[in-house]
């Protein structure tokens, strides 16, 4: 899906946005609550530049719009996979976005991001998963690896692990999964101008995908043992 | 450093996760959290006919660092190659969010890992992503955090980037810092882009020495836990807070490195570019010998402090 | 797939005390094993609970183990182990070291 | 009598004319370029020639074996190859297309699945296994090479040839060539003005060409230290403390695995603890594999001569001329023939194996590869030939006396040191040797046994060490290797009596017997923990290659 196909349904009232290679960025209104968007387009790759303009944008906004919402479009392939990016060390291009997007928090933007594309591994990482919520759109696709790739590191046969997708949310790709797992907060469907408004009205609190994947019976285990270590507190 | 002092030394890349923790932190202090009793295993691997360990490989607890209280986790390079799984990760997130209520000076973070454990992806990936979060958290409340890099399999995928969110990152040279690893790029482009097995060009790349030359490691010493033991000492009370200030710094000099080093091939020629005299000895000499030469062309970071 | 073994040993008659309640050694790495070993009240008996990647060696285990209790005076002792794989050799050297430590006797 | 019949006898030298007047426009004096190099090879070699390939531990004349492989094979075919080492894959191309044979060989290693197949297809026809020795002895006996291929590091244009520090198996090959009318072919690094020394002079050498890219060479005999377990360390205590202090063993060889690598880097630690420096291990006929330096350095090593050398340890071995064999340009001079020779009559071997059996044959032979031994079976057999004496040789000979003769002898010490189970659970002590398997499945004579039961004299193992010398017969014998054979099958069907027996008597030792501290067994005792701390040893002469690196 095109970006614009996206925005257009987001926003009737209209948007405005410039692309910059990979990298889009503008603003749009929903009901009558201006945003900026800011995102990637053509399943970018995430490399050195990007990561450095995707910032440049949200430092852009925290400074000129002091806490406009920022709505994160997500497409990405994952971070781009080259010697160049290492040597310049894309991690901390990565970072230094995820930075940006914690201080536009800490500064009273509110950061949803949502996937209308493709959201893999370290790229979905810095961008879609640096927001207080994520969505995705139904037909986005998510994942850490694929179920080929995966069968080569672990060397377990692939009709073995689409077996084990079937009960888990763990292994597979797929945007259910990622419902399941908490990591989506919700998909947006219909009239896509009320999903975002509605996201944007949810209570800005911290990181609660851990006690939504145990609720959605994804991930049972990873709240409990956090919950756990906070109760030690007092053996501290 | 010589032969003797050399040979004295406690080695940080040889030692198990239990073992950096005790040479890291004072005397009889540990105290482990959720420890192997427990048995708070994985519950993805044996299914999948993966042995499982009673601490899925990360040690967490509380100690004492010169006096103050830290919190402390490290990651056991062995087993699953130091990866992130779901209860894995959930152990240090839930650490990040105990320093937030018990008032401890700082948090270590040994990390010794190739980021996402594959066998658990998709819990692997939001695990890291918890991580960064809980760790902004504690950074918003004053809680530095520092992460000690020098171990087996360095500190890939998303633990890498993880790792430049956090106060300072304290290397030695054999370890290494990057978000996609050696093989990850080989496979993508091929043996011509990278080639894997290529050790130097691997450790020139993304090993301590670059990354402390790029500005990318706080402090760079010597393969000895003592080494990481007397920075952190240092380290540990000096929070950076993240400010609209710094962020733009660090932005700043991110885009000069753009432009200053975008055209670079290799590690080398940016020894060259940044002026340094026998910049192709650099992977061979000692740390010492690497101060001296390196120190006047460093990267001059705002928030630290002049020593 | 993973096996799992369970073995039980009568305790020695004239046990030694363990001066700490567990002790934990190795780690979980291919060719290698973890040892957690416990002391737990379990009638004076003693039992081993084995989960290892590799299958069909339960009478070496057994053979193992069984030297293991014969060098050492323990009751009351449970031993768990995560194994991927680890020869005897390597399991012996664990277990005396995790044994060594629950009765504190550092090396010298 | 005198023959009635006309006899030339000067068939060769007439024959070897012929080949270089054939190719005399191909070459300028001795050189020749790397565009001629396979019409070269066409024109000098015959079809049925016994071609010698040299193929080293280190160096191989891969380029030359790489363009015998592209000749056509109208006219060349059925040579017969005689080669130490097959380690290239091209070594087995000129098989596949039927350019060669016929096989003499010593060592396949990784090709060995290959060979197999080869000589399942009957492409290749074994004439047999051989150890070093025993291969350059036939070089001047039935196995004469015709044409010999041979790499060296440089060329003057003359034709005088350096071999660089690997001079390994080159002499025993030109010498054998060159002195029976045959045709020596030269791959060199480079050609230069002037080589540093010569080590064939240009008259036993007929045509030199450069090659594209240097010969090949793997840094095959460098162990990093990072890998060496506690239970080797514990195995390398009891071999100092039980044999080496034992015996005063001080003329030895080790072989190249982790085992005998920590040994090495236990002598500046644990046996210069136990007084043991200038009592033992003062002479030795090892490559120069990094692991040696810390004893070196700690002058715990008096001399070493090689085989070969290893790369990175240029710098290092020249600049430690009281030690290695460096000649008058500073380079290492190798040579597997005397490094082999000299192994023979030494006091002590050891080194590792895959399989033992109840009688103490063993063998690194595995199903379904043809691999040779290399020069393990010389080292590791006792020289009925030595006269001179040793304490060690001396000692060992006593022990191991049997029977009513009155005679005294010596006896070398030959051990093998295993774990009783190597990776995977797979046991080291068998009932049957896979030897005998591959003994059927390839129609050998002899099973492939790498050291003969009858020679070997001790087994050391994490459970212990067996003394095989002092065992009265071949029932006791074989409880002595149960003894030490730990949890595997041939471990557990021991009698407990028997071995209770031959423990009282000394004939198997645990680590307590030798009073050794199970706990203090670890890698905390070695004198270098990783190949870094090899460079600090070394002063930073030791120059570990990329792949050792991990900084």
């Amino acid at each position: 899906m095109n970006v614009e196909y996206a925005l257009d349904k987001i926003c009737p009232g209209g948007y405005q946005i410039k692309k910059d290679n990979l990298v889009i960025s503008g603003h749009g209104v929903c009901k009558g609550q201006t945003f900026a968007i800011i995102g990637t387009i053509d399943h970018a790759a995430i490399g050195i530049e990007v990561a450095f303009d995707l910032a440049a944008a949200v430092l852009e906004v925290i400074q000129r719009f002091p806490q406009r919402p920022i709505l994160l479009m997500v497409d990405t392939q994952g971070q781009r996979l080259t010697h160049r990016d290492e040597l310049l060390a894309n991690h901390a291009y990565l970072a230094h976005l995820a930075k940006c997007l914690e201080l536009a928090r800490c500064r009273g933007h509110r950061v949803v991001s949502l996937v209308y594309g493709e959201a893999v591994s370290g790229g979905f990482f810095a961008t879609g998963m640096m927001a207080e919520r994520a969505y995705a759109l139904p037909n986005a696709q998510i994942r850490v690896m694929a179920l080929q790739a995966m069968t080569r590191v672990t060397k377990i046969s692939l009709e073995q692990l689409d077996e084990l997708c079937k009960t888990s949310a763990i292994f597979g790709p797929g945007i259910t999964n990622f419902v399941r797992l908490g990591i989506i907060e919700d998909i947006w469907q219909g009239d896509l101008e009320n999903c975002l408004d509605r996201a944007l009205r949810l209570p800005a609190d911290y990181d609660n995908r851990a006690e939504l994947g145990c609720e959605r019976g994804g991930r049972e285990w990873a709240a409990k043992v956090a919950f756990r270590i906070r109760m030690s507190a007092e053996k501290v | 450093m010589n032969l003797a002092d050399w040979r004295k030394r406690d080695s940080f890349y040889e030692a198990s996760a239990r073992r950096r923790i005790l040479g890291l932190l004072d005397q009889n202090s540990f105290q482990e959290l959720l420890g192997p009793a427990e048995r708070i295993t994985s519950p993805h691997l044996e299914q999948l006919g993966f042995p499982v360990s009673f601490d899925d490989g990360v040690v967490i607890g509380s100690g004492l660092l010169n006096g103050k209280k830290v919190l402390i986790a490290a990651q056991e390079s062995g087993f699953m190659g130091g990866a992130v799984g779901e209860v894995h990760g959930a152990k240090i997130t839930g650490l990040l969010q105990l320093a937030l209520i018990s008032h401890v000076t700082a948090v270590l973070l040994v990390l010794d890992t190739g980021g996402v454990r594959l066998h658990e992806a998709n819990a692997g990936l939001v695990a890291i992503s918890e991580i960064l979060h809980a760790a902004f958290r504690a950074r918003e409340a004053g809680i530095p955090i520092l992460v000690l890099i020098g171990g087996n399999n360095g500190c890939y995928g998303g633990m890498g980037i993880f790792a430049r969110c956090c106060d300072y990152i304290i290397m030695s040279e054999e370890g290494r810092l990057s978000v996609a690893g050696p093989e990850v790029i080989e496979t993508a482009g091929g043996v011509e882009e990278f080639d894997s097995r290529d050790r130097a060009l691997v450790w020139r790349t993304m090993g301590g020495k670059h990354r402390y030359l790029l500005g990318e490691a706080d402090r760079l010493v010597v393969d000895d836990i003592k080494a990481f033991r007397e920075v952190a000492i240092e380290l540990i009370q000096k929070p950076k807070p993240l400010t609209l200030e710094s962020i733009l710094q660090e932005h700043q000099r991110l885009g000069e490195r753009l432009v200053a080093y975008g055209e670079c091939k290799d590690a080398l020629d940016i020894w060259k570019k940044i002026g340094i005299p026998e910049f192709d000895a650099i992977p061979l000499m000692d740390n010492d010998a690497f101060h001296s030469i390196v120190k006047p062309y460093l990267p001059r970071e705002g928030t630290e402090e002049e020593t | 797939m993973m096996e799992l073994l369970k073995f039980e040993f009568p305790g020695h008659r004239a046990p030694l005390r363990p001066m700490r309640g567990s002790a934990f050694a190795g780690v979980v790495n291919s060719g290698s094993l973890e040892v957690l070993i416990e002391s737990v009240d379990l009638g004076g008996r003693c039992q081993v609970e084995v989960k290892t990647s590799a299958n069909g060696f339960r009478s070496t285990w057994d053979a193992v183990l069984e030297d293991f209790f014969a060098r050492n005076r323990f009751a009351d002792i449970k031993v768990s182990i995560n194994d991927f794989g680890a020869t005897p050799a390597v399991v012996s050297l664990r277990l005396d070291q995790a044994a060594a430590e629950i009765m504190e006797m550092g090396a010298k | 009598m005198i023959s009635e019949t006309f006899t030339d006898w000067a068939t060769l030298k007439a024959n070897r004319h012929k080949r270089l007047q054939r190719a005399s426009r191909l070459a300028k004096g001795k050189i020749v370029s790397s565009a001629d190099i396979i019409k070269l090879l066409e024109t000098v070699i015959e079809p049925h020639d016994r071609v010698c390939i040299e193929g080293n531990n280190q160096k191989h004349a891969d380029y030359l074996s790489r363009c015998l492989a592209q000749v056509a094979v109208e006219r060349i075919h059925d040579l017969h190859i005689v080669q130490s080492n097959i380690a290239l894959s091209n070594h087995l191309d000129i098989f596949e297309k039927g350019i060669a044979r016929r096989l003499d060989f010593c060592y396949s290693g990784e090709q060995g699945a290959r060979m197999a197949r080869l000589v399942g297809e009957g492409k290749i026809e074994v004439g047999a296994i051989h150890t070093y020795l025993e291969l350059y002895g036939r070089y001047f006996m039935d196995l004469t090479p015709r044409v010999c291929f041979i790499a060296a590091d440089s060329s003057d244009r003359d034709g005088n040839i350096y071999t660089g520090p690997n001079t390994e198996d080159t002499p025993p090959i030109v010498e054998s060539t060159a002195f029976k009318n045959g045709i020596v072919i030269v791959q060199v690094n480079k050609i230069v003005d002037k080589v540093p020394r010569v080590d064939v002079p240009a008259d036993w050498v007929d045509y030199v060409v450069e090659s594209p890219k240097p010969y090949y060479i793997e840094p095959i005999f460098t162990r990093d230290p990072a890998q060496i377990s506690d239970i080797q360390v514990l195995m390398a205590m009891m071999v100092i403390k039980g044999i080496y202090a034992e015996y005063e063993v001080n003329r030895l060889n080790h072989g190249i695995g982790f085992d005998t690598a920590a040994i090495e880097l236990l002598l500046p630690t644990y046996a210069a603890e136990l007084g043991l420096k200038g009592k033992i291990c003062q002479y030795m006929l090892v490559n120069p594999c990094p692991t040696l330096i810390p004893a070196i350095e700690s002058g715990f090593i008096k001399s070493i001569h090689s085989a070969g050398s290893e790369l990175g340890m240029e710098k290092y071995v020249a600049a430690r001329p009281d030690v290695f064999f460096d000649g008058p340009d500073g380079s290492m001079r190798s040579n597997r023939t005397f490094c082999q020779l000299a192994g023979h009559y030494a006091d002590l071997f050891i080194g590792s194996t895959l399989q033992i059996d109840p009688e103490g044959n063993t063998s690194t032979a595995t199903l379904d590869r043809i691999a040779g031994f290399g020069g393990a079976p010389n080292f590791g057999s006792d020289s009925r030939g030595r006269r001179h004496t040793s304490k060690a040789w001396l000692k060992a000979g006593r022990e191991g006396h049997r029977g009513n003769t009155k005679m005294p002898r010596g006896r070398k010490l030959v051990v093998q040191i295993v774990e009783t189970y190597r990776e995977h659970m797979q046991p080291t002590f068998v009932d049957r040797l896979d030897a005998w398997q591959l003994k059927d499945d390839f129609k050998m004579e002899l099973p492939p046994v790498m050291v003969y039961g009858e020679d070997l004299t001790h087994i050391v193992t994490e459970e212990g060490i067996a003394n095989l010398l002092l065992c009265k017969n071949d029932k006791e014998r074989e409880q002595a290797i149960r003894g030490v054979a730990g949890f595997t099958p041939v471990g557990l069907a021991r009698s407990h009596r028997a071995v209770d027996n031959l423990r009282d008597r000394g004939v198997i030792k645990r680590a307590e017997d030798l009073g050794i501290d199970k706990r203090q067994a670890n890698r905390g005792m070695l004198a270098a923990r990783s190949i870094k701390d090899l460079v600090h040893w070394s002063g930073g002469l030791y120059e570990p290659p990329k792949k050792f690196r991990n900084w």
